[in-house]
């Protein structure tokens, strides 16, 4: 990491460094637990959105895919509503259900040529659709024993879900930096015309990075339902923003070509610090969302700061 | 019988007096915010079962939590044919019942609100909004603040999760805790959330507040069921499962079962699906004729419905929704009334 | 005097199958001919070079070449055998690659993965990155030509000439592309390089010549004749005739190309009006910036300061300092005395300053609006009556303006991104002459990627400027355009002015002079 | 010997005049194409839809839409995003229900200024700190909506006298809303202010190249904030309009037009990534998506297929307006 990537993490420290002063909680390990633990899942949404990010393009069909998955999810393992009991199997098919949301996304893009934040807006709108289908007027409570310890049993201290999720940021780092996919996708945020002129055929990779970050809001709706005991639909709500946020807290560009995991996990953390934290000190409810908005335009504006180059373009 | 006031924009060329309405002319239209939570669910499928049993069919709206989505779709609406149309309304917040109601009685569509409404709207000052039905959140916050206290022994530290906090729901339950609180000293208020009636935010904020106030949490108080479902599984992760009394709002069904199981203390009743159907059944039997809107006393036109504190003890009554079709003829439409909104 | 070998079939001796042919290639735009019927032979073994006044349609030939551009008519024929080329890939297999016109490279990938890109080989293994394997891969292709630049350095670190040979090293994995010998097109190579790195480039392409063909593109006619062994004209979108380069002079070629010789006089040297100043136009004194140290600098009305320096002395920098378009962090700036409150180019704007930035695509111009909208995007007062634009005012000054410097397009209303660069680079000056209020001119490779007439009437408009009394600073695209436009030169030196050369007419300096200071 | 020669200076002013094509002027129609095609399949589904009191009802409820869209699309012509409008608006229809006893008809104009006082800020945020619009105005949507939920008393304002609003619910003639008429009136007036002065040329090349407008001395900061300024004067007036329409105002009144709005521009095929498009285009986009949202349940769509015709026909439409001869990547 150079000396423009430090922003983030610089931010990140002293954020915590002053709540940390401010209250004695907020200190404390159980809470450092918490934190990490209520990261889960915005942690794995947002390794989904950073791939997307990267390419430059904007992602914001998390509520609905999530929304999705997790009624499949909690239709296919043992529920209240059906005699379905297919476990892992289950879990793994709400994956999939996402991935193919997440393709659907892919291929409205490259193959109608409508822009992403369109396209992951109708697709999001869909998932939601899909969800209210399965929905169909009764809530499914899980009663599959490993998805609900998921969220319950603890290994060194944190719940199974933040072991799931550092995976998931290992993973995705992985395939960041070692499979054609990734760096890829870092290329198609850098250049996309060169890699046509390079007589790559770009379109694949993108179907599957939509597709590849539709598993993992597969994988979010998984953790909320597991979290939850419950398939709901909102289970996505918020988090397509909340990732979009995390990931450019921690560096990565709205316009493609920079950034990736290590940052965004760095986001993640600072946006659920700052959510534990005003808890914690006990700014007034009625505040908190203001507060926390102030906050993070002003930890991006630090963290810019290194960066502002000649003639820079800020859209 | 009154006389329609649909001369001014809506209702077609004549003016069709109240009452007049042939059963099959009756057009029904049902909105809430969604299909995809159990309570209004069970709202619109009271709708659907009221319609059919007059030989009708619901329409049904849904308007996503979207405050301008739902006054663009009453706005359609009440553009098309609104002679025989009766509306069973759940305004998403009470800024969006005036307009409601001042289209339905420009176009002489009957109207019925739940829930919400500002506090100075008065049906009677209408021809046509029949009636304002809710269910009286300080006294249900109360009841489930004393039921609280109770579970924790009259002392102890406690937390409340708050709903949507520009709704009149939030507000009012939770000045029944707060009248409860007076009432029960020993208890104490140790912080206080907004988890916007969702299950999701709930489980973050309690997990949060939990390892803020530690062991001095007793007890969890959530202005509905949703939240309170949401604090049994952050309890449930923290280990503190059983340990911490948890009351909600609403009776969902999934609520009643964990009042049944223990894990919850108390819950209040709201009987989705009886609030989808008597709205359109008090609307239906003033358009077909068999009410007058004269006839309706004043304290019916505006008010609260029974509800009951479901505890342990009594939960085996609500475990299988209760309404039946009797609760719609003409004549009981205003059995459950508990009294008039203060 | 050269010989001009007729453009006619011929029946002649046997000889040994073209290496890429193409007849009667053609390619319309609208309202535009790209190509009207070009032919082209490239032979074994030999380095073809191909010379045509900007727009003439070369780079739409040799994109046709690479499947890029999908003509209208014509075949293409590669080592005798009809092909149909429809994609970079494509025209790969067939052992045909090409160095774009303007670079094209990603950015925010290492030069390893710039080099290996869309044929990565041992690189990529099942879509897994072997990162050692692809160093080892991109260390070959780069020690090929003998460049010393670290594979796994982030190319957007590199310097614009590194680049250049990354491009070059990209281009040669054709070899391992295909088992035919390869044809390999350079599209103006060298418009971006110092000429150290221009000789270590040619050598690369006379060693290339052992085992492949080469087609060649520059505006510099005499790197042309130095390098290639034949060099075809084209005109307007057909060619014209071939040179074979022995014993060739620029003046010849240059004649085939415009259809008349041009002036002896490049530089338009006897226009070069005295320089008519008491108080110097501009005037800076201790500025100093991220790459550039105490500079003094004056400039006087009508005169031409050319500033040379090698990558890194910090004159490009400088010159954007000047514009506002760069913070300074001491040192003034006085316009006539006045002093400048920059940065911010409006400031600099009011003041009668333009800039015309090297980076024409991405910098100089905005692509999809017109070319009027760009002319007049600066001196919007010029097309304007009140705070209103009036089209025809604006009409009749564009008008005005492509004619009185030869812009070809189609109207002012095309997209100036249609223009072929040259006729852009004309756009992008004018805009700072519609206003007729220019003072100083701060130009950045002004004929970077111009042809020779082109850059000609660039310097006569330069001089004619002068003469007008607008005073102008010029990094030059080479020393001898310094040497031969500049009234003064400056030369940078690692930030600082090392040393400044009077260069009046008649008394210029040698390039080996400025050389000695630049290093 | 030599190939002939003969004398062809290099061409003169070009006479072609490069009018666009019969393609491409049907592009520039698709948004009114996808609006038709879309109430004719809307009336196919219920034949009640196309009567003259639904179109205006839809037309009224599209009003503050569409104001919202179009000073919206200003920022995305420059190549930001506002995402801040909805919250603006929300926030505003406080302070509009909140000033309207003691300012009266000066309610109005002070709204709308202090909202475009509010997007200017914004703007001066996003040109000073130099982060991206998208995080300055997601956080100005927090701010905003924090501000409103404290100064309402988290709750909803009434308004008692709207007689200084009340003109907004007026008709023309009898059939044209007065909101709608005031919609066109902004859409009309920003189109010919924009097409009369040099600052539609500034704001698509601040839009499809911040850097070369900045060297071609465009004044890209100010053009920037101002469009910023703009959609807060936007959001403002929709505000007014949403007041007259629900008689109160509320805290989160408005919050949920965000997406619409957006998706609006995006439908009437302006470019999200900024220089191409206009707010004529937003104004039939509004119109789409305000039909999308209100007719799909009228004619007896069940919500859960809502939601997917919605998120598909969305696509489609933005797939039949977007003029790919101007936006060559599609990001
Ligand atoms: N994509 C395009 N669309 C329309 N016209 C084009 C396009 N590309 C090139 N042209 C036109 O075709 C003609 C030939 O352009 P080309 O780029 O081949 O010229 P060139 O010889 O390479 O010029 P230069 O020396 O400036 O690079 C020019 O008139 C140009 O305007
Ligand atoms: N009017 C134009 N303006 C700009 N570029 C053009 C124009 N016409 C063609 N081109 C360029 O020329 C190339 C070939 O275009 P052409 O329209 O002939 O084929 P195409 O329709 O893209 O091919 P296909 O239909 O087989 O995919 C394209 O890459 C395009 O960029
Ligand atoms: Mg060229
Ligand atoms: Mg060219």
């Amino acid at each position: 990491m150079s000396l423009r990537d430090a922003g983030p993490p610089v931010a990140l420290v002293v954020i915590f460094v002053v709540f940390a002063t401010l209250s004695s909680q907020f200190r404390s390990i159980d809470n450092v637990q918490n934190i990490l633990d209520a990261a889960a899942v915005l942690a794995v949404v947002t390794c989904g959105i950073t791939f997307v990010l990267m390419m430059g393009s904007i992602e914001l069909s998390a509520a609905g895919v999530m929304g999705a998955s997790a009624l499949a999810v909690s239709l296919l393992v043992a529920n209240n509503r059906n005699d379905n009991d297919l476990g892992l199997l289950g879990i793994a098919v709400a994956i999939l259900v996402g991935a193919a949301l997440g393709c659907v996304s892919g291929l409205a893009l490259v193959l109608l040529k409508v822009p992403s934040f369109m396209v992951t807006l109708g697709v999001s709108a869909i998932g939601l659709g899909v969800a209210t289908l399965l929905f169909a007027g009764v809530q499914p409570n899980i009663s599959d024993t490993m998805l609900e310890s998921w969220a319950v049993e603890r290994f060194l201290g944190f719940s199974y879900l933040t072991w799931i999720a550092a995976a998931c940021l290992v993973v995705g780092w992985l395939i960041q930096r070692y499979t054609r996919l990734g760096r890829y996708a870092f290329a198609i945020g850098g250049a996309e015309e060169v890699l046509t002129l390079s007589g790559v055929k770009v379109e694949p990779y993108k179907v599957a990075v939509f597709t590849l970050a539709g598993a993992f809001y597969g994988l979010g709706g998984v953790m909320v339902t597991s979290q939850l005991g419950a398939g709901l639909v909102q289970a996505g709500d918020g988090y397509d923003f909340s990732a979009i946020t995390a990931a450019v807290v921690g560096g990565t560009l709205l316009t493609g070509g920079r950034g990736g995991i290590l940052h965004s996990a760095v986001g993640v953390l600072l946006v659920m610090v700052l959510t534990n934290g005003l808890v914690q000190v006990g700014v007034s409810p009625y505040w908190q969302g203001g507060v926390e908005g102030l906050i993070v335009v002003a930890a991006v504006a630090a963290a810019v700061i290194p960066q502002r180059r000649r003639n820079q373009v800020v859209k | 019988a009154l006389t329609g006031c649909s001369e001014e924009a809506g209702g077609g060329n004549d003016t069709a007096s109240a009452g007049s309405c042939a059963p099959t002319e009756v057009k029904l239209v049902g909105q809430v915010r969604n299909e995809s939570n159990p309570y209004e669910a069970s709202w619109l499928a009271g709708g659907d079962a009221f319609a059919k049993s007059v030989g009708l069919t619901q329409q049904r709206l849904t308007y996503d939590g979207d405050s301008t989505k739902q006054q663009e779709q009453i706005s359609q609406v009440l553009a098309g044919d609104t002679k025989c149309l009766v509306m069973n309304v759940l305004p998403n917040g009470d800024s969006d019942t005036t307009p409601i109601v001042k289209g339905a009685d420009r176009a002489g569509a009957y109207l019925v609100t739940q829930w919400n409404k500002p506090a100075e709207l008065k049906p009677t000052d209408y021809g046509k909004w029949l009636s304002h039905i809710t269910y009286n959140g300080v006294e249900s916050g109360q009841q489930i603040g004393d039921a609280l206290a109770q579970a924790i022994g009259g002392s102890g530290g406690i937390i409340a999760l708050q709903g949507v906090l520009d709704t009149a729901a939030a507000k009012d339950r939770f000045a029944g805790l707060q009248a409860s609180l007076k009432k029960n000293t020993g208890v104490k208020l140790l912080d206080q959330q907004a988890a916007n009636f969702s299950r999701a935010e709930a489980l973050a904020v309690t997990k949060t507040l939990l390892t803020k106030h530690g062991a001095n949490v007793k007890g969890i108080w959530a202005a509905n069921d949703d939240m309170a479902l949401g604090a049994l599984e952050a309890l449930q992760q923290a280990g503190r499962a059983g340990k911490v009394a948890v009351v909600g709002i609403d009776a969902v069904p999934d609520a009643v079962t964990a009042v049944k199981n223990g894990t919850m203390t108390a819950t209040v009743s709201s009987d989705g699906g009886w609030q989808g159907g008597i709205g359109l059944a008090i609307g239906y039997c003033v358009a077909t004729g068999k009410l007058s809107v004269d006839d309706i006393a004043v304290e019916n036109r505006a008010f609260f419905a029974e509800q009951f504190l479901i505890t342990k003890d009594n939960v085996a009554d609500f475990l299988q929704p209760k309404t039946n079709p009797s609760d719609f003829e003409c004549g009981n439409v205003f059995n459950r009334v508990a009294g008039p909104l203060s | 005097m050269s010989v001009h070998v007729e453009q006619e079939p011929t029946t002649s001796a046997p000889v040994p199958v073209a290496a890429l042919e193409v007849r009667g290639l053609v390619k319309h735009y609208p309202g535009v001919k790209a190509l009207d019927g070009v032919d082209l032979v490239v032979r074994q073994h030999e380095v073809l070079g191909l010379a045509g006044e900007n727009g003439a349609g070369k780079s739409t030939l040799l994109k046709a070449l690479v499947g890029l551009v999908r003509p209208d008519a014509g075949e293409i024929y590669v080592r005798g055998e009809l092909v149909k080329l429809r994609s970079v890939v494509e025209a790969a297999d067939h052992g045909i690659g090409m160095v774009f016109q303007e670079q094209s490279l990603v950015p925010n990938l290492t030069a390893a993965e710039n080099i290996v890109l869309g044929s990565e080989g041992a690189g990529v293994r099942r879509g897994i990155y072997r990162w050692e394997a692809m160093r080892r891969l991109a260390q070959e292709q780069l020690d090929k030509i003998g460049s010393h630049i670290d594979p796994l350095a982030r190319t957007d670190t590199l310097s614009f000439a590194d680049r250049q040979m990354v491009e070059i090293a990209k281009v040669l994995r054709i070899e391992q592309r295909s088992q035919h010998p390869p044809v390999i097109i350079l599209d103006e190579p060298t418009s971006v390089l110092e000429s150290k790195e221009i000789e270590t480039l040619f050598e690369q392409i006379r060693r290339l010549r052992e085992f492949a063909s080469v087609v060649f593109v520059s505006h510099r006619l005499d790197e042309v004749l130095e390098v290639c062994d034949r060099v075809t004209v084209l005109r307007g979108g057909q060619s014209v005739g071939e040179v074979a380069t022995a014993g060739a002079v620029p003046r010849e070629l240059h004649r085939m190309m415009i259809g008349s010789t041009g002036s002896d006089d490049h530089y338009h040297e006897n226009a070069a009006a005295p320089v008519q100043a008491e108080q110097p136009r501009l005037s800076v004194r201790g500025l100093s910036g991220r790459s550039f140290r105490d500079v003094d600098l004056d400039v006087a009305a009508g005169e031409i300061v050319a500033i040379v320096g090698v990558h890194g002395s910090g004159r490009e920098d400088l010159c954007r300092a000047l514009f506002g378009a760069e913070p300074t962090t001491a040192g003034e700036i006085r316009m006539d005395g006045k002093l400048l409150d920059l940065p911010g180019t409006r400031a600099a704007c009011a003041a009668g300053i333009g800039y015309v930035p090297a980076e024409r695509k991405t910098e100089g111009m905005v692509g999809p609006m017109s070319v009027a909208e760009n002319m007049t995007l600066t001196k919007q007062k010029a097309r304007c009556s009140g705070p209103l634009v009036a089209p025809r005012k604006q009409a009749a000054l564009v008008d005005s303006w492509i004619s009185r410097l030869s812009i070809r397009t189609p109207g002012r209303d095309t997209a100036i991104q249609r223009l072929s660069g040259g006729n852009q680079q004309k756009v992008v000056l004018a805009r700072w002459l519609v206003g007729g209020d220019i003072r100083l001119l701060l130009l950045d490779h002004p004929t970077r990627g111009l042809d020779i007439g082109a850059r000609s009437e660039v310097y006569r408009l330069m001089r004619e400027l002068a003469g007008n009394g607008v005073a102008t600073v010029l990094l030059a695209d080479s020393l001898e355009e310094a040497i031969g436009m500049a009234d003064r030169i400056l030369v940078m030196n690692d930030g600082r002015v090392a040393t400044e050369v009077a260069c009046p007419n008649g008394g210029k300096p040698s390039p080996l002079d400025l050389v000695k200071e630049m290093v | 010997m030599s190939t002939p020669v003969t004398t062809k200076p290099a061409a003169g002013p070009a006479t072609v005049k490069g009018g666009p094509g019969p393609a491409r002027r049907l592009t520039s129609y698709m948004p009114l194409i996808a609006l038709a095609v879309l109430l004719a399949a809307l009336t196919i589904a219920d034949p009640e839809f196309l009567t003259q009191r639904s179109l205006t009802a839809a037309s009224r409820t599209a009003a503050p839409l569409i104001v919202l869209a179009a000073g919206a699309t200003l920022v995305v012509l420059c190549g930001g995003i506002d995402l801040s409008i909805a919250a603006l608006a929300s926030v505003s229809t406080v302070f509009l229900a909140l000033w309207l006893p003691d300012l009266g008809g000066l309610a109005t104009p002070a709204v709308v200024l202090a909202a475009a006082a509010i997007g200017a800020v914004q703007g001066v945020a996003h040109v000073l700190l130099r982060i991206p619009s998208f995080i300055v105005t997601l956080g100005g949507m927090s701010i905003l909506s924090a501000v409103a939920l404290v100064v309402s008393g988290a709750g909803t304002v009434r308004v008692v006298d709207d007689s200084t609003i009340a003109w907004l619910d007026l008709y023309v003639g009898g059939y044209v809303p007065m909101s709608l008429a005031v919609a066109i009136i902004v859409v009309a007036v920003i189109s010919v202010v924009l097409k009369l002065t040099p600052l539609h040329s500034w704001i698509s090349a601040t839009g499809y190249s911040e850097s070369a407008a900045r060297l071609a001395g465009t004044p890209v900061d100010l053009v920037k904030i101002g469009a910023f300024c703009v959609s807060g004067a936007c959001a403002g007036l929709a505000a007014v309009m949403l007041v007259s329409r629900q008689f109160s105002g509320s805290p989160t009144m408005a919050d949920n037009l965000l997406l619409p709005a957006v998706a609006a521009i995006v439908v009437g095929g302006t470019a999200i990534t900024g220089g191409h498009g206009s707010v004529w285009r937003s104004l039939a986009g509004a119109l789409v998506v305000t039909l999308l949202r209100v007719g799909l349940p009228i004619v007896g769509v069940p919500s859960a297929y809502e939601q997917i015709l919605y998120g598909a026909i969305i696509v489609a439409a933005v797939a039949l307006t977007l003029d790919r001869s101007k936006v060559l990547i599609i990001k």
